[in-house]
């Protein structure tokens, strides 16, 4: 019984926060939403810090790390909301990894950039593989494959995909004539694929709606055990970006209200204050350690992934929600003005956790995990 | 138990009803960018058209320019202005709330040289009242107004949190005239022009990217000795009439944020929200509390009508008002998807907005505080800052936070 | 415009607080968590103070009075926890009232004490006229009566009724073979009927599964919108019967705030305990706005009676629940001892909530109305 | 990060598990009632087999009958009887918390008149700290403890919520011994004969109907001098001890209120509630709180492990659980219906039991005022009891409630 994070998990999140903090990402948070060109590309930053193999294999040149580290490295891009395309990577390298697939190499390099084109797998009330529609709560079903040999040629659309545009190769969960799935990889300049770049309210989230009309690519060796686990990595991955982001939140909550005094007193040391931020705390380590039960799950108990993942991800979405808005309201009217930070939380927080399914829906997923019986066995002893 | 008109309010009604559809074609659009100075012009001028047909102001004294008549009346007037789809005045604050505070503590000169033009929206108000240290703890302001050899006085300071100061001709001003006495004692109100040599008047964005708001500085702003409204070092009380006055104005919570037709029709046009139990249970929830709001300034305006004045649990409405809009924002967006969150749509602008709202008018945990003690009769927490000069507590402050 | 008590309406709710202040009613309904016969009957007080013909016309030997003034009985009740079968008994005297039946001279004089046993009408998720399950959330059909003339015989079964043991008059709302509403008056001793008492968790409450097989009783002449204006009128009477209690939680709450020292300070000065509190009041305000609004819906606009009713109901059934809960919060561990006041009203709501449809049903119908389009109307002007 | 046993915790967990395979089926059942003195009578016994077996007091050192082991050993044997769904020991409150303390604070003559007793079961001990008006505010004990002319003293007072204390032979007592001196500073801690003359003990009921707790009156009880557990007047110090071990106890939060399991099976099973996206979101979310509660409790456990002690935060954990438990009796409720509080039900006896503990061991807001000034280092609040003596104190409270 250890858990706790290795020293070598120590020494990834401080060179992962290192790398990050070369660049004033917070405010470059603020400007990009007038300048979408503002943002800086921070892909040569991931690069250099080996994120684009560190799901990979060792001797396809990656760094053969779990998905635990993977997660200690979002955690640091939400600390400071560095727009890093790494929903879209981790994902996608998990399934090329898995299937084994000839782009590994130039994948773990950096020179090939992968993205994640998802589907929702069955499991609860909606039954089927999903996609995100556009707009509205009534989904679609996941892009249709219709296979060749090794070859599949591509049908539908994809809403809302995180870090679609500018991505080279694009791994798509899609369907057979039959419903069963099937991992295809497509170059994201073949023909049959349109990428339309999407950005709404959080300007650091690089989104994009996905289509394939007869878009032809090559089919993986990944079944659906592989694509369920990329859907709850996915989830997993968006939950410890909001953890990073919380902790920003009570951080800079906690400073304020050390320091600001209404009747004679710091406003820390009422209780009003004082409660909240400490419901922020609680959530926030809630999350956390759902964060390690994910990660932990990903490496050692994959059966236990989709109840992990998706606790994490209620957890983790709705305490950023809390945070951000608490963050907000301790700093009084001067929290809602455009120069300060809260806003930019906020709205990290807004547009999140509608993303990827969303949080309503991850809880559910808990729901029927827990009705189908995994609880019992959640994560080892009793 | 009557929602209906008696006689009398009846024929106010068809009164006002009738001169709005004979001039309803001459208002302006009912939104516009207040940026754009000839909507604004526009909207000047359809305040002075209300004006004159006694629909603006109704609940002033007739020798001022008012109606004379009861805030049922009011009530009556702005129901029909918003029944017929058009704006009502521009200067809500002028004559809701400062105007009323000049009736009461003004001077005739003042009254007599500053009623009619705010009245016609010639000259519009703004109120210059909070600080960036002065917020709930009110009485904290620290803008100094120093006597000059003239017997007038030099202002220095900053405001913030001003609505309308970018296009207004006065604002009312609380400042700090002795702060050698404790906090509440020190204080005195005064008319500034907002066009004096030392006002300088900046926007302040909000999240959504909007200037709602401005933040005044007042550098060396030189005032006579009659700009004092209600006498030195009496600013605390004649600044408690004007939040009772907007206590009043937000307290029959008549406003909605986010029109509860529009969430509803939202989630009934989604075949799948339309059928989801906990987006219908939501829904629910935020049209059982916009209602509660709804029959309660009710409740409110009968006992304003009998010539009382409702208590601090008014307040309520605000808090109430404010997180249901934020339920049906968030609800709208879970239905919607993040197209709800395009920058032009009323969904987007509200997920904005609203956050900044819950501090407007004091913080929830302030008015929670305030009706805890004044309508339950609990006891107040112990105070660190009574009886203490200003000058000694704002050194303490910083010794604290230093330590 | 206005919405405050009239004069009579004060002297009403002065004259039932009179009445139920000669039996200590919150005492009783303790001892009779051991011994339900420690409850006393409170049918005489009832009819001493007229409200068996409440609701009846003058005509008929009733008061002529109006839904309204039921609500304030029912919150005067509420205030002490009295067990009076109001419940059953106003709804039952609308219906007979409307119909205007033959009994209605007995009832009025309280001779013949009637009990509504209720369906709920269609209007949301759930398609037809249906009745409270014995156990589970999957709802059962209402009673079907077989019509011959002026006279119907019943089948089915009606659980959780409140105030029918002890009723010597069944006023049905049951559906024919087609499916629509049908009202019925059947003698509770009559051939077929089986009441069979039920008691769970507030002593106070009197509830019986009322059985018909093959019971004949007489059809009344009243239509959908009787039953219908009935079941609302149940909602709205239940929902001002819990503002009565929430408001007696808030009262006993705060006297110990103020008296209760820790630290050197009552307790009622922190903000945890005073915003608590606060909560509690708006809550309260809010639920009685609502319960007036559904009195005048009732008497005045009755297209509006199923949204006020709703909103009534959904907001005092929270209420209570946060009363009764915050009033244990404040008094600590003797808050849930057997001898304070307090776990009285916390029974009371935990059970109310979950009679008639249950408060989250009556939300769900807010919600149903509000995306019909009864909102734009609600409540005259705007 | 790791799950799994070292080879060396594999090894402990191996002997446990086979000890209490071969003794299982002499354990008593799990539950009884604490009425029936034959049931209470067979857990003492099972306990002393459990402390024969080194499967109670696993963190005692071994001179004290322990087997001086670390916290996931002692986690690692509740697990084990837990699976072998036999009870665990009877005495939690003396092994876990009040025997740690006379081992840290005891005489020599204490340790080895009381340690192997408790531990055995011979002797169940209980706690008499709370007071009536002592709750949060411990420190405001009002109980007597005078001294008499032998050197002993003489005991008057109250005490509540003492659990096991009907069957307790000894109970560890704090008292005032000055009360001319701040509250925390006169205190004094002793053991206390429950068979002395003057002590009664009457259960206090609970909303269920069932006595979960007692209330203890002393009159006039006699104590020797030896009967002072760490010095006079040094109370606090020695209570602070027993609270961190009641920290730890609870900090783990393994217990759950209401089986998740149960509760996901009751709603699985019902066709409408199975559908219902309401009831399963509620269901989710409630899972997902008991989740994060083990998994922060591996976290603490690894800190403890390690020999640190975890945080003020772990208190956390006991909020998460105590309103996680009441979502989910508030669930079963509604998607059971009125039969869920039939009186025999699991349901209908967490509906009376959570309200309750909300304010066991502390009320949630003392416990978040703790975690924010001593976690997030926020400010403490003025207080007013500082440095004044305790019995001014009081008659300054009397004083404001009867003004």
């Amino acid at each position: 019984m250890n858990f706790a994070l290795s020293d070598e998990q120590e020494l990834l999140r401080e060179a992962a926060r290192a790398a990050l903090s070369r660049v004033n990402t917070v405010q470059a948070a603020r400007a990009a939403i007038e300048d979408p060109a503002a943002l800086p590309d921070l892909w040569p930053t991931a690069v250099q810090a080996g994120w684009p193999g560190l799901l990979i294999g060792e001797e396809r040149g990656g760094a053969g790390l779990g998905g635990f580290d993977a997660l200690l490295v979002l955690e640091e891009c939400g600390r400071v909301l560095a727009s890093v395309p790494l929903l879209g990577l981790f994902p996608a390298t998990a399934i090329l990894d898995a299937a084994g697939d000839e782009s590994l190499e130039s994948v773990a390099s950096g020179d090939l950039r992968p993205a994640y084109i998802p589907s929702r797998p069955p499991s609860d009330l909606l039954d089927g593989w999903t996609v995100e529609p556009h707009s509205g709560a009534t989904r679609a079903p996941a892009p249709r494959a219709t296979l060749d040999g090794d070859r599949a040629t591509l049908e539908g659309r994809v809403a809302w995909v995180p870090d679609a545009p500018g991505a080279e190769l694009l791994v798509v969960a899609g369907i057979d004539a039959g419903g069963a799935p099937v991992a295809v990889a497509v170059p994201a300049g073949a023909d049959g694929v349109s990428i339309e770049p999407a950005t709404r309210y959080d300007a650091t989230r690089s989104l994009g709606h996905v289509t394939f009309a007869g878009a032809r690519g090559r089919r993986l060796d990944a079944g659906a055990d592989v694509l369920i686990g990329a859907w709850y990595l996915a989830q997993a991955l968006i939950a410890a970006e909001s953890v990073g982001a919380t902790q920003t939140c009570l951080d800079v909550a906690v400073a304020y209200a050390k320091e600001r005094h209404t009747f004679g007193r710091p406003i820390g040391s009422y209780q009003s204050i004082k409660h909240e931020l400490t419901e922020v705390l609680r959530r926030l380590e809630n999350a956390r350690g759902l964060q390690y039960y994910a990660g932990w799950a990903h490496e050692a108990q994959p059966v236990e992934l989709p109840l992990a993942a998706s606790a994490a991800r209620s957890a983790a979405g709705a305490a950023l929600d809390f945070a951000a808005r608490s963050l907000i309201n301790v700093h009084g009217g001067i929290g809602a003005t455009w120069e300060h930070d809260a806003p930019l939380f906020f709205r990290r927080a807004q547009l999140s956790r509608r993303l990827l399914g969303g949080t309503h829906d991850a809880t559910d997923r808990v729901a029927e995990q827990a009705m189908s019986g995994a609880l019992s066995g959640a994560g080892a002893g009793v | 138990m009557d929602l209906n008109d008696t006689p009398e309010q009846a024929e106010y009604r068809a009164h006002v009803r009738d001169w709005l559809e004979r001039h309803r074609d001459q208002a302006p659009p009912r939104s516009g960018s207040y940026e754009d100075g000839g909507y604004v012009d526009a909207r000047r001028a359809w305040q002075g058209r209300l004006a004159e047909a006694g629909l603006a102001a109704v609940t002033w004294p007739v020798q001022y320019g008012g109606r004379g008549l009861g805030p049922i009346e009011q009530v009556t007037a702005n129901q029909e202005i918003s029944r017929a789809q058009v704006p009502g005045i521009l200067d809500v604050i002028g004559i809701g709330m400062l105007g009323p505070c000049l009736i009461a503590h003004g001077s005739e000169e003042q009254k007599s040289r500053h009623l009619g033009p705010m009245l016609h929206g010639d000259e519009v108000w703004c109120q210059l009242f909070s600080e960036p240290a002065a917020g709930s703890d009110l009485a904290a302001i620290q803008s100094r107004a120093q006597v000059d050899g003239d017997g007038g006085f030099v202002l220095n300071g900053q405001k913030v949190w001003t609505t309308n100061a970018q296009f207004a001709s006065f604002g009312l001003l609380l400042a700090r005239t002795d702060p050698d006495v404790p906090k509440h004692k020190g204080l005195t109100m005064f008319i500034v022009p907002m066009d004096a040599p030392g006002v300088t008047v900046r926007g302040l964005r909000q999240i959504s990217g909007e200037a709602e708001f401005n933040e005044v500085f007042l550098d060396d702003v030189r005032l006579p000795a009659d700009a004092v409204v209600g006498g030195v070092g009496n600013g605390w009380g004649t600044a408690l009439t004007v939040l009772m006055f907007e206590r009043l104005t937000i307290g029959f919570g008549s406003e909605n944020f986010g029109s509860p037709t529009h969430l509803a029709q939202a989630i009934a046009g989604d075949e799948t929200a339309r059928r989801d139990v906990d987006a219908r249970r939501r829904l629910g929830d935020v049209i059982t509390e916009l209602l509660a709001v709804r029959f309660n300034g009710y409740r409110a305006l009968t006992v304003l009508s009998r010539g009382q004045i409702p208590g601090p649990e008014a307040g309520l409405a605000k808090v109430t008002t404010v997180n249901a809009g934020v339920a049906a924002i968030d609800l709208a967006v879970d239905v919607l998807g993040p197209d709800a969150l395009a920058p032009e749509t009323e969904w987007s602008y509200l997920t904005s907005f609203l956050p900044g709202l819950k501090s407007a008018g004091g913080t929830e945990q302030i008015l929670r505080n305030t009706i805890g003690e004044r309508v339950l009769g609990l006891p107040t927490e112990p105070r660190l800052d009574k009886g203490v000069p200003f000058s000694e507590l704002r050194s303490r402050e910083r010794q604290e936070v230093r330590s």
